[in-house]
């Protein structure tokens, strides 16, 4: 049966490729916590991307080495981070500056759920006993020019989270471009979804059964 | 002589007062004045309403302000951390109130508490549940929501070099919250890794004006969270 | 005659030195173009003042020595100043954050007109072929702790600027604490225009004779 | 590799179009990016609203654009300046508009358009002919009047230094309006009194993030303009 065969669709590094081909040299780029940091290890060769993260540094440059952490270098993900020669900090109302004011062309988000029209989901369940929790998304989706987003297809139970209409509180309405899966790219359109790629042994039938949302080629 | 440093954390803190509104620097440990929070907690203030990014972690700084049961209020945009335990439980068990605001929308109400403005249009959150019952308006085909000004009775900084006119530097991502917070309340309270003569920072690369600064007190090895947090220690220790 | 009398009043030193005399240690200060700048020459002994100035400049030195001068190191008024140890530069936005937001704790202006509730116009006759040009004027009255007036008594035609109304443009509404004239100190209080003090050789009925708007002793 | 670096003014205006919305930097003298200026007057674009807190001094720099008849439309604060005839003589034979805006709303409204808020209340001109037509509200018992934020086609500022990712720093009093405009222009166009490595200034310092920077020429030796008018000279020269 086809839902057993191994190698169906993209790897994690195989997705987050995918998203950083897509980045053009020279882009100023927000990078959401999880696997959307992964994307910046796979840009291609002659691109120079700028990373900036929310809480304050444009320019953030690699990992730091064992013992080089600084505990008030961090990103948004509160992780050690370095700095790139030509970096510079700045207080939370000029980051924001750069997020709102749609200064930063591209942004790459996971997220619990996507609809057909591009409205996103990525910060709360609505479970009654959550701790909402809501950070900088809300402000990114509402000012990035370009909001990527980088996810499983299916829900660890196998749930669809390309939806007809999210059911969880919405990050922001008709904000994503692009949707990054294991299984496809796809992109929204004022028209619907259409699929640009199938990932590896994904064909358009298969990928439609995982999906709620109509799609199109 | 304009000299707005103090002689002791407890001298820093003594004029809070129960019900203020506190703005608490920081972004998870970066920036977080750890050692005014402990001096806050010494000093006994309640029923405190606090303005800061998280809500701490482990049982120290601000979770341990949260786990003392002085904060009746948190205004904040990510209550959850690595190991934040105190406010989650608090949270369920009904005992403190939460306003989750946007992080952007957060950064931008405080500066617009600095800076007299007393609202101003966003567009983030439209469309979610984080903007209901607030006021809506398109300008130019785009919706946006209303947001007010946030000022606070006082301010908690953590900085890297000042003056004695209150003239201040941050460190790396320690920045954040801090310039903004120093300017929209009462009182701002800093501590500073060290305190300089006045000029002794260039006039080019003040982040903060001294007329945003009421005390200083030098804290030159502050402890860091994350560290205590490891050690598993608890304030009052 | 009396109006004929050599020494009715104070000179314009004095009048300063009058302003300087209210203004505690400590405070941070705007002071306008033209006569309010003379404050700054007064100050007592023993207080430290911050002077700001609002095209960016917070700790405002004296003149330069001529030679001395920078064509970018300027106050509002386009003079070139000096700055002190511990002063700081800062944009425009930041400028007014600290003018709006109630951080200046005086500022001292000039004023073609006062009424006797404390409105001030003090940027334009409003006549025709006047080009209009306000400046930071109506930031700062709208948002400095204490405003301080410092004029002439009366026009060089010997109007009255004291008046019930004002019939100039506005600068702002009810925002002058207290005026410092040539012949009297008159503080603005809910219930009218109440002279504290009044010039050498100046006697209430002269003042009130001097001035549209009814005096309280 | 970015380099937002150009090797002539001119090649740094030509994308300048008529009808533009153009920034310019300054307060006075300091701060005017007067061989931007001159650049923009050989580069013969028309049509322009200009944002700027004065019109310039003598027959340089603005002036000498407003002269061209290049500029349809002011947006500034105080449009008199010592040595300043070019605008009062056009604005009075009706051949320019003006639209004035107190000085701290026509930072805040730039801060805004560059900050992507469409509009903020401020409590500047309520009760002054300037609030005339606009929408006021009362917020606390304090009446404030609603402002739109602005936003520009282009920006000219100068600054001190820049690197190749257009980060800046500025020199005195000459920094006032050249961040905001940065900001709140699509393309921002910068004139470096020296252009230095990437790296070179340090993080904590810099004061114009590159992002918000487009262009950059080097002007090592900038002309002051009131030497340029003490001296009576025209632009064209």
């Amino acid at each position: 049966m086809v839902e057993k065969q191994i190698n169906i669709g993209w790897s994690k590094t195989e997705m987050a490729q995918n998203v950083a081909m897509d980045i053009p040299d020279g882009s100023y780029v927000n990078l959401g916590i999880g696997m959307p940091e992964m994307v910046a290890d796979f840009v291609p060769e002659g691109r120079e991307l700028i990373y900036q993260t929310e809480n304050g540094l444009l320019g953030m440059g690699a990992v730091p080495m064992a013992g080089q952490e600084d505990p008030e270098l961090i990103n948004a993900g509160k992780k050690p981070v370095t700095t790139i020669p030509g970096a510079c900090f700045f207080h939370h109302a000029d980051s924001f500056t750069m997020i709102r004011g749609g200064h930063i062309d591209v942004c790459v988000l996971g997220a619990m759920q996507i609809s057909k029209n591009g409205d996103l989901a990525n910060w709360s369940t609505g479970a009654a006993n959550a701790i909402p929790a809501v950070g900088g998304a809300m402000d990114l989706v509402a000012g990035v020019k370009r909001i990527l987003v980088i996810t499983q297809h299916n829900t660890k139970d196998g749930k669809a989270k390309i939806l007809n209409q999210c059911s969880y509180p919405l990050t922001g309405k008709g904000v994503v471009e692009s949707i990054y899966t294991n299984l496809a790219i796809i992109d929204v359109k004022d028209e619907g979804l259409y699929v640009r790629k199938l990932g590896p042994n994904v064909d358009f039938e298969y990928l439609q059964k995982h999906t709620e949302a109509k799609l199109y080629q | 002589m304009i000299n707005k440093t103090v002689q002791s954390l407890a001298e820093a803190v003594q004029n809070i007062h129960d019900g203020a509104t506190i703005m608490i620097s920081g972004f998870g440990e970066a920036g977080s004045p750890i050692e005014l929070i402990h001096a806050l907690i010494d000093q006994g203030a309640k029923d405190l309403t606090v303005v800061s990014n998280n809500t701490g972690s482990g049982n120290v700084g601000l979770a341990a302000l949260i786990e003392q049961r002085r904060v009746k209020k948190m205004i904040c945009s990510f209550p959850r951390t690595a190991n934040s335990t105190v406010f989650p439980e608090l949270y369920n068990a009904g005992e403190i109130e939460l306003e989750l605001v946007p992080q952007g929308t957060l950064a931008e109400r405080i500066r617009a508490g600095g800076a007299g403005i007393p609202a101003f249009y966003t567009p983030a959150s439209v469309n979610t549940p984080l903007a209901k019952g607030k006021e809506c308006r398109v300008f130019d085909g785009i919706e946006y929501v209303l947001e007010k000004g946030i000022k606070a009775d006082f301010s908690l900084v953590k900085c890297e070099l000042a003056d004695r006119y209150g003239n201040l530097t941050y460190h790396a991502t320690a920045r954040n919250f801090g310039p903004i917070m120093c300017t929209a309340a009462k009182t701002s309270i800093v501590q500073a890794r060290k305190i300089v003569e006045a000029g002794a920072i260039d006039p080019e690369i003040v982040v903060t004006p001294g007329i945003f600064v009421n005390h200083i007190i030098e804290v030159s090895k502050p402890a860091n969270e994350s560290e205590l947090v490891s050690q598993k220690l608890t304030y009052p220790w």
